[in-house]
């Protein structure tokens, strides 16, 4: 099996990742969707640590893990708190700050 | 994407280097597969049994949520729903710690070999840890009630 | 840091630093009217004397930069704090020395709008008169350029804060007409800097060494620098189409500060053409003369006709420098010694002529309390020596044989022909033009019966029963003798420079021969018209 | 006892341990001083009582700053002039890096005194607690009271050694982690204010979502730079990018995204529409940190990623950055004419500044480094100065932000009009203001490396900014005051200190900016 | 032939053969377990318990077992069909799933085949069982919600709670073993007790697995999310049939695992006990015999089960959070660290044993001096100044005045009694002034 799949594949999840960013209007959907091109990159850097034959991709995989998991906590901190002063996670609703 | 077809090609030619220490094999994760398709097999054949076998009586109360009796209040929880703030908290403190095992566990399986440099490390790993887990402690994130 | 590298003649720090000092004495005194206009004419006086002593001390035959002293300033871009002055600038600044005292003493005992003291005013005059000193007397052209920005801001805020109605506008419409050509000239500047860095392997903006640089760069090169330059310049001497802030800020300024605006700072800019357009950039210059000369036509021009059917008086002097600018820029692009000697005494006369017409003006206004042309009328009848005073200023504006403006026009004129022979012809139709407005507006405004709101109105209102000439008479006094002895000096000026103008023709000449040499550029007249050299230099100094 | 005696006892087979030996540490004090006092900060909050946590904190802060700047001081006089690498070649700690620090610190400085004042604010400006919902009971008493979330200062002091780091990332991992070290508190940090709280949070939401999209793609562009090179240390990308046999697709497509990823994070147009709203909404001190300091790491990894990793391949992108400098200042100068919130005018001004100081970026010459470090120095001063400004003008619900609320202010208050206009000159590049210099010397930069279409578009930019900067200008100095127009709130120390500091630093720079160019161009980057 | 290798060399009939295996020994454990429970309960309440199907009621599990596919399906209206359906399946998956890395024994020939007792030896075989549990979670946590009924939903988050929170635990309890086996293998963590088991090496580690083990399974005296006096069921309160039946299967199962794993983890697996293993040249240690002893060690953890539940009383939500977070946690925390340090300490040759026993020793007493010094909870003016009510729900005060009729603007009472009619309400008094100025 070439590891060329796996690229695709993590080409595809990030870009099905930042489609949703840019189409979603739930916080909590787009947030997902940012979660999901960051483990994208993760598989990506799996992958290339195969084709390099080094540890290093995995090891930032570790790393990326990581900070995902700290942008979880604080994404979800903030999302919470605007959810629970204005009962609404929509980004559309979020609309005091205007050109 | 023009240059995509060489890229493929080119990467698919690439001999992929095979550091020694790693099992890279991907066949030894076959019997985990099996399992897992033997499982779910068996998972949803159980769930589709119920409706197959049982009987199917409708009766308006049956379908209604379950409150012990009292008028089922309309939709509190599903979408517009709130859960206590506790719970993302808890979450928060899971992620924060389940991450900290994340890095623990590499390092438990070369302590040795890291020695005083690892011990260093991971001593102030572990205290950076402690300062967030005190502050959450000092500041009530721990306590329910 | 700044470090004294060579230690100079300290007469022209003395120059810059007095009406800075003097700026900060009259802010501090500012809660004292009296006290604080008192201190700004005191500083002013004092720098008219430092400008006298510097035009003695000054060698007409010397070296081209005299008087000079330099710090080092930021050495990593070999920029100094260098000053130095040649004949030109000397001239302008002794004008500066001359008009400032004046404009402090003919807005001695104008209203400032609410909130604001009499003591900002004249600090911020004196503010200006510094940095104009610095602009013409700046030998690094980094500093130049900084000066040249640094101006803008004192100026900005004599029009917005003590202008007329519109002044918020005119004030924005100024400072960015301004920056923006200052920005564009910012981009030469850097231009020059890197060509002379690459070229000399050091860092420097030195005027001279930059320039015995720049001024062999290949054509191409040289164009786009000069129009850097030269946007700069042009929006400050105002060449056609980039003029319109100038009668907007003129109209909106209050007077001292319109005679400030025309008669020092709008010399920047043909001051720049002498001093950084032609010995940088010859080549480009003589590529690009056609341009120039086109504009200073037209601008002649269409100024002289804005100004024969201006209805606002200040709008019309605007229009009238427009011209005159046009005249001056005609002159240094014509490329011959006797039409930038022209050109050079012109930017002298003029101030000096214009000054003096926009005080007169605005003593005028200051009594009828209007700028409508049509609002007066007949007002010789009531104020014959302030009428006088508007005909002496009149009539050297047009260039009357016997005032000083007639030898500077007389000789662009001459001067010009040999070289650019049509556009020289076409100038002198602002000529016939000058002497209709100028005219035009002396008899509109002191002639014929007595009329027109601001005079009638002056005495309490159309609907009155007092006579009208009576009640005129009894509000509206001729000149005071505060405005006999502003204007007095100006007189002597206008009359004596016409019948010898000897002085300043010897300061400008051999500078205008340095900066012919210069720009490499041959004297289609081979006798040179100063009444003095009788052969010519044999090399630029 | 006899539980650790029967540890000892047990007999299991060792590996000889290599020695791994713990890395010099003298480059890096400032770093770990300020992480160290970060973790300190955060046992504060967990063990002081309440009354106790403020003035402990701000010490805390003040002398972290202090002894950063003279650990970094005392280093310098010493420092190896080619730069050296550090914790095992993760960080280089060269010249620009220590310049950067320098800056950071200063400005940082700025910052916190800014964030510590609560005498502008009664309490300060930020929110004890950010998610109760307005209006309420638990909203008017905490409205009342004078809590305030002592929390931001560890915020503050992890996002300071987060942007330390990300200047002296010297392979891109490290450059990810320190990019969301210095993220996420700010993140948080935007949603704290005490007044307009949904516009707050409404502002970190936008920052977070956006911020976090930004951090995928830079990570994405990381990953397949890491497939293209084999590494993810700047010098061997640069190596692999000069002489690879490999297909290019993967550097271009890495190098887009990572920049991508930077240039959003720098409020480089077009990647700026978060700027706007987030500058407006966060807290003023904090917006003023995060316009300073954020911009300075932003750029300081800019510069470093282009001129060590990216060199070789300049000529692939550099018609790219050249275009996103163009709409950078052409956004920042157009859009910021149309603003009419005083906030949301230097936000957009900033995308302004983003593309002059996108233009020395790319000017890959040792005066295009030194200029735009020496402009951001220049920029990060003037700005936080400006938000101190901004911060004291207020009615009775909070700042007053909207430009017609400023009309007349220098009636009300001749100092503070002064100093603002001095600020907005120096925003402007009006000469004797630093702000002059730094363009001055960015843009000599990019013309000796022959960009003279990009300086006049710059020029031109710089002028239609200066109009909206002009239009305060008037609006302060030459209107009528309003008649319930808001008032100008005497400052505390900290935020006349912050606001002296920023103005003093503006002048000097302005008049005498030999010595910052000096340090600024007194080395280059390490490339190792 | 390593142990790797000899399961790498399994043909797919072996594979097969093994997971069959595996499944019906999930299935088997858990109905022999309910059995068990219900008897060895009984006897310790002095009842008989299940004494009906088949001799002495032995076969009550077999019988429950077939009568529940026959039970009719229940799938409330408020449920989200698609999720309610996957939930059990879900926590059903991930419990069998984690069978596969348990060694049940060494090596062994299966018609003719050389192979080992285990499905599959995976270089991180500790982090699938641990992902399996922590997969579990999902199946309860989108039981509760797409119920669509509170208590579920309450049960849920109180589940995933709880077996989150003590997923920590046992992740850090597992840590030191690692340390000592130097492996994440499972395999490897047995063959590495050959001289000595973990329990007795790494006692505080063994005794926070034990409890965490315990938490993660929802079993008493932890099994607050299903308590019936507050929560009626848990999450599956609305599950029924066979649904519900996946989802009390997976909850045995995963007993049987933590069980199995504790077994492996701590008691040397399938290696048979100190004396025994000394006959006969390690005999007992080969062939199919160390299924005995590993099916004996692990039933003894699940008779421990049943007799904690049969014992203890249950404890309330916020001591059983406060155990796993501020004692369980911590304490790990600091033994990871010690063991970390006698470990490099010791492997620094110029370190005597008494140099470390001393300073370990002070350490130690400096922690317990801190840890007793600082106060449990912060005083209480920590309190941020700001009375919350109502839970952080928007709830109507107590005393909420019902405005009158004739109190209202005529434009507003127009309204309202426009609406009142058109609904068909005579009186339109208290709910709907309520909801008009809330409006």
């Amino acid at each position: 099996m070439t590891p060329t799949y796996y690229l695709l594949l993590s080409a595809l999840l990030f870009t099905i990742g930042a489609v949703g960013v840019l189409v979603r209007r739930n916080a909590i959907v787009v947030f997902m969707c940012i979660e999901l091109m960051l483990n994208a990159v993760n598989l990506s850097l799996v992958t290339f640590s195969r084709i390099n034959g080094s540890l290093d991709g995995q090891i930032m995989a570790f790393f990326v893990m990581v900070v995902a998991a700290a942008e979880v906590v604080v994404g979800l901190a903030i999302i919470m708190s605007i959810f629970r002063t204005r009962r609404t996670a929509s980004v559309d609703d979020s609309n005091l700050l205007k050109y | 994407m023009p240059t995509l077809r060489p890229l493929l090609t080119e990467l698919a030619q690439t001999p992929v280097a095979q550091p020694p220490d790693v099992v890279s094999n991907l066949a030894v994760y076959l019997p985990l597969v099996v399992m897992f398709a033997l499982a779910a097999a068996f998972a949803v054949f159980s769930a589709l049994l119920g409706p197959l076998l049982g009987p199917s009586r409708y009766n308006k109360a049956k379908v209604a949520a379950y409150e012990c009796g009292i008028e089922p209040s309309p939709q509190p929880v599903i979408g517009g729903g709130r859960v206590p703030v506790a719970y993302y908290l808890t979450a928060m403190l899971f992620i924060l710690f389940d991450i900290e095992m994340v890095f623990l566990y590499p390092f438990a399986v070369s302590a040795d070999v890291l020695g005083m440099f690892g011990l260093l490390e991971i001593f102030l790993f572990i205290a950076t840890v402690g300062f967030a887990y005190a502050y959450v402690w000092r500041r009530g994130g721990l306590d329910w009630n | 840091m700044i470090t004294p590298s060579s230690t100079g003649n300290w007469l022209l720090a003395a120059l810059l630093l007095l009406p800075l000092v003097g700026a900060a004495v009259v802010v501090a005194l500012r809660g004292n009217d009296h006290v604080a206009k008192l201190a700004a004419l005191a500083f002013s006086l004092v720098e008219f004397v430092l400008g006298v002593v510097a035009w003695i001390q000054f060698e007409p035959g010397g070296a081209r930069l005299q008087q000079g002293f330099s710090l080092d300033w930021i050495p990593s871009f070999g920029v100094h704090i260098s000053f130095a002055v040649d004949g030109i600038a000397l001239v302008m600044i002794a004008v500066i020395g001359l008009l400032v005292p004046l404009v402090i003493g003919a807005g001695w005992a104008d209203k400032v709008p609410e909130g604001r003291t009499k003591g900002g005013f004249f600090a911020l005059i004196l503010l200006e008169q510094a940095l104009t000193v610095g602009v013409f007397a700046a030998t690094d052209v980094f500093l130049f350029y900084v000066l040249f920005e640094i101006m803008l801001i004192p100026m900005y805020f004599l029009i917005g804060s003590y202008g007329g109605a519109r002044r918020q506008y005119a004030a924005v419409k100024f400072f960015l007409y301004s920056f923006l050509g200052g920005l564009i000239m910012l981009a030469s500047v850097i231009g020059c800097y890197v060509l002379a860095g690459e070229e000399l392997g050091k860092n420097t903006f030195d005027w001279s060494e930059l320039t015995s640089v720049v001024s062999k760069a290949p054509l191409e090169t040289q164009i786009w620098l000069f129009l850097g330059f030269f946007v700069a310049f042009a929006v400050k001497a105002p060449l056609v189409p980039l003029h319109t802030w100038l009668p907007d800020a003129t109209a909106e300024a209050p007077i001292g500060v319109a005679v400030l605006l025309v008669g020092i700072l709008d010399k920047v800019g043909t001051f720049g053409f002498l001093r950084y357009l032609l010995p940088m950039f010859p080549l480009a210059s003589k590529e690009l003369a056609p341009l120039v000369l086109v504009l200073a036509v037209v601008g002649v021009i269409y100024g002289s006709m804005l100004a024969t059917g201006q209805r606002d008086m200040k709008r019309f002097l605007a229009y009238v420098s427009i011209a005159h600018f046009g005249f001056i820029a005609l002159g240094i692009f014509a490329f011959s010694s006797q039409s930038m000697v022209g050109s050079v005494t012109y930017m002298v006369n003029h101030s000096i002529a214009t000054g003096m017409l926009i005080l007169v003006v605005g003593m005028v206004i200051a009594r009828g309390g209007s700028t409508r042309v049509a609002d007066y009328g007949g007002m010789a009848k009531l104020t014959p020596v302030l009428a006088a005073m508007l005909l002496i200023a009149g009539l050297s504006s047009m260039s009357l044989p016997g005032t000083n403006s007639f030898i500077s026009e007389f000789l662009v004129l001459i001067g010009s022909f040999p070289n650019a022979p049509v556009y020289t012809i076409i100038a002198t139709v602002g000529m016939v033009l000058a002497a209709l407005y100028v005219l035009w507006l002396y008899q509109r405004i002191m002639q014929g019966p007595l009329r027109g709101d601001a005079l009638v109105g002056a005495a309490g209102g159309p609907g009155t029963m007092i006579d009208p000439e009576i009640g005129a008479k009894r509000a509206i006094a001729d000149l005071n003798g505060r405005e006999k002895l502003v204007l007095a000096p100006l007189v002597l000026l206008i009359v004596g420079l016409g019948l010898y103008p000897k002085p300043v023709l010897d300061v400008v000449t051999p500078t205008v021969d340095a900066t012919m040499c210069q720009a490499a550029l041959v004297d289609p007249v081979q006798s040179a018209p100063s009444a003095q050299s009788g052969e010519r230099q044999s090399q630029c100094r | 006892m006899s539980l650790m005696s029967s540890v000892l006892l047990l007999a299991q087979e060792q590996p000889a341990p290599p020695k791994v030996e713990a890395p010099p540490v003298s480059a890096i004090w400032p770093i770990l001083i300020v992480l160290g006092a970060a973790c300190l900060s955060v046992l504060f909050e967990a063990l002081l009582p309440k009354h106790l946590r403020w003035p402990a904190q701000v010490t805390l802060a003040l002398l972290t700053i202090a002894a950063a700047g003279v650990k970094l001081v005392t280093y310098v006089s010493d420092a190896p002039a080619a730069g050296e690498t550090a914790m095992f070649g993760t960080l280089a700690v060269d010249r620009p890096a220590l310049f950067l620090w320098g800056t950071l610190l200063a400005l940082s400085l700025g910052a916190v005194l800014l964030i510590a004042d609560r005498s502008v604010e009664p309490g300060g400006a930020f929110v004890a607690s950010a998610a109760i919902r307005p209006g309420t009971i638990q909203d008017r008493a905490q409205v009342a009271s004078t809590g305030m979330q002592t929390e931001v200062f560890p915020l503050t002091l992890f996002a300071l050694g987060g942007m330390m780091v990300f200047c002296a990332a010297n392979d891109l991992l490290t450059m990810f982690v320190a990019l969301e070290v210095l993220s996420l508190p700010l993140y948080l940090m935007c949603g704290l204010a005490r007044r307009r709280r949904l516009l707050s949070q409404e502002a970190a939401v936008k920052y977070f979502l956006l911020g976090a999209f930004a951090s995928a793609f830079f990570l994405y562009g990381v990953a397949l730079l890491y497939g293209y090179a084999g590494s993810v240390r700047l010098a061997d990308i640069a190596e692999a990018a000069a002489g690879s046999d490999r297909s290019d697709t993967l550097l271009f497509a890495g190098m887009g995204l990572l920049v991508v990823g930077l240039l959003f994070k720098a409020a480089v147009g077009p990647f700026h529409t978060w700027t706007p709203d987030v500058y407006q909404g966060a807290p003023t001190p904090v917006t003023a940190f995060m316009a300073a300091c954020t911009k300075v790491a932003a750029f300081g990894g800019i510069l470093r990623v282009l001129q060590v990793a990216l060199e070789s391949t300049q000529w692939e992108w550099r018609g790219v950055l050249w275009g996103v400098a163009i709409v950078s200042m052409v956004i920042g100068a157009v859009l910021g004419l149309t603003q009419t919130d005083v906030k949301r005018m230097i936000a957009y001004s900033s995308v302004a500044h983003a593309g002059f100081l996108l233009i020395g970026s790319i000017a890959l010459t040792e005066k295009g480094l030194s200029g735009t470090l020496f402009y951001l120095l220049t920029y990060g001063f003037t700005t936080i100065a400006t938000f101190g400004v901004i911060s004291l003008v207020r009615d009775s619900s909070g700042e007053a932000t909207h430009l017609s609320q400023w009309a007349g202010l220098a009636k009300r208050s001749p100092l503070l009009a002064g100093v603002f206009t001095f600020l907005l000159l120096a925003l402007a590049g009006i000469p004797l203001t630093s702000g002059f210099v730094g363009k001055f010397v960015v843009f000599e930069a990019a013309l000796a490396d022959g960009m003279a279409p990009l300086v006049v578009v710059a020029l031109i930019a710089s002028a239609v900014a200066a109009f909206f900067y002009l239009r305060v200008i008037v609006l302060m100095y030459f209107s009528e005051p309003a008649a319930d127009g808001p008032t100008v709130t005497v400052p505390g120390a900290f935020t006349t200190a912050a606001i002296t500091l920023g103005v003093i630093v503006t002048l000097l720079l302005g008049v005498a900016p030999a010595f910052a160019l000096d340090w600024a161009s007194s080395g280059v980057f390490a490339i190792r | 032939m390593t142990r790797a290798q000899l399961l790498a060399d399994d043909p797919i009939w072996l594979i097969l053969i093994k997971a069959v295996a595996l499944l019906l020994l999930g299935a088997l454990a858990t109905m022999a377990m309910i059995i068990l429970e219900r008897k060895i309960v009984a006897r310790m309440q002095h009842r008989p318990g299940p004494n009906r199907v088949g001799p002495n009621g032995w076969f009550q599990s077999i019988a429950d077992a077939i009568k529940l596919p026959f039970k009719e399906q229940i799938i409330p209206d408020t449920a989200d069909r698609k999720v309610y359906f996957l939930a059990p399946i879900m926590s059903t998956i991930p419990a069998f799933l984690a069978f596969s890395v348990i060694p049940f024994g060494p090596e062994v020939s299966i018609f003719g085949e050389r192979t080992v007792l285990q499905l599959v030896d995976l270089p991180v075989g500790v982090l699938v069982v641990l992902a399996c549990s922590s997969m579990g979670v999902y199946g309860i946590v989108l039981a509760g919600w797409s119920s669509g009924s509170p208590y579920p939903l309450l049960g849920g988050l109180r589940s995933a709670a709880q077996v989150i929170s003590y997923e920590i635990a046992m992740g850090l309890s597992i840590v030191a073993v690692i340390l000592y086996s130097g492996s994440l293998s499972t395999g490897d963590i047995v063959d590495k007790q050959a001289s000595g088991w973990y329990f007795y090496l790494l006692i505080p580690s063994f005794l926070i697995y034990f409890v965490s083990m315990i938490g993660e399974t929802n079993r008493a005296p932890f099994d607050l999310p299903e308590a019936e006096s507050e929560l009626v069921g848990g999450f599956h309160t609305e599950y029924s049939s066979m649904k519900f039946a996946l989802f009390f299967l997976a909850e045995y199962v995963n007993m049987v695992i933590v069980s199995a794993f504790c077994t492996t983890l701590f008691f040397g697996g399938y290696m048979a006990p100190w004396p025994i293993s000394l006959i006969d040249a390690n005999y007992f240690n080969t062939g199919w015999w160390p299924l005995l002893w590993f099916f004996g060690k692990t039933w003894i953890f699940l008779f421990v089960f049943i007799w904690l539940r049969g014992t203890l009383p249950r404890l309330r939500y916020d001591q059983f959070m406060r155990l796993g977070w501020k004692i369980l946690v911590p304490a790990n925390l600091v033994w990871i660290v010690l063991v970390v340090a006698l470990r490099a300490f010791r492997n620094q040759n110029d370190i005597s044993p008494t140099t470390i026993l001393v300073t370990g020793g002070i350490a130690l007493v400096v922690l317990i001096g801190v840890v007793f010094l600082l106060p449990e909870r912060a005083p209480r003016t920590e309190g941020q100044g700001v009375p919350v009510t109502g839970g952080g729900y928007p709830v109507p005060p107590l005393d909420l005045k019902v405005p009158n009729k004739a109190d209202l603007k005529p434009k507003v009472r127009r309204r309202r009694e426009k609406a009142a009619v058109s609904a068909g309400v005579g009186t339109a008094g208290g709910a709907d002034a309520q909801k008009e100025t809330e409006q």
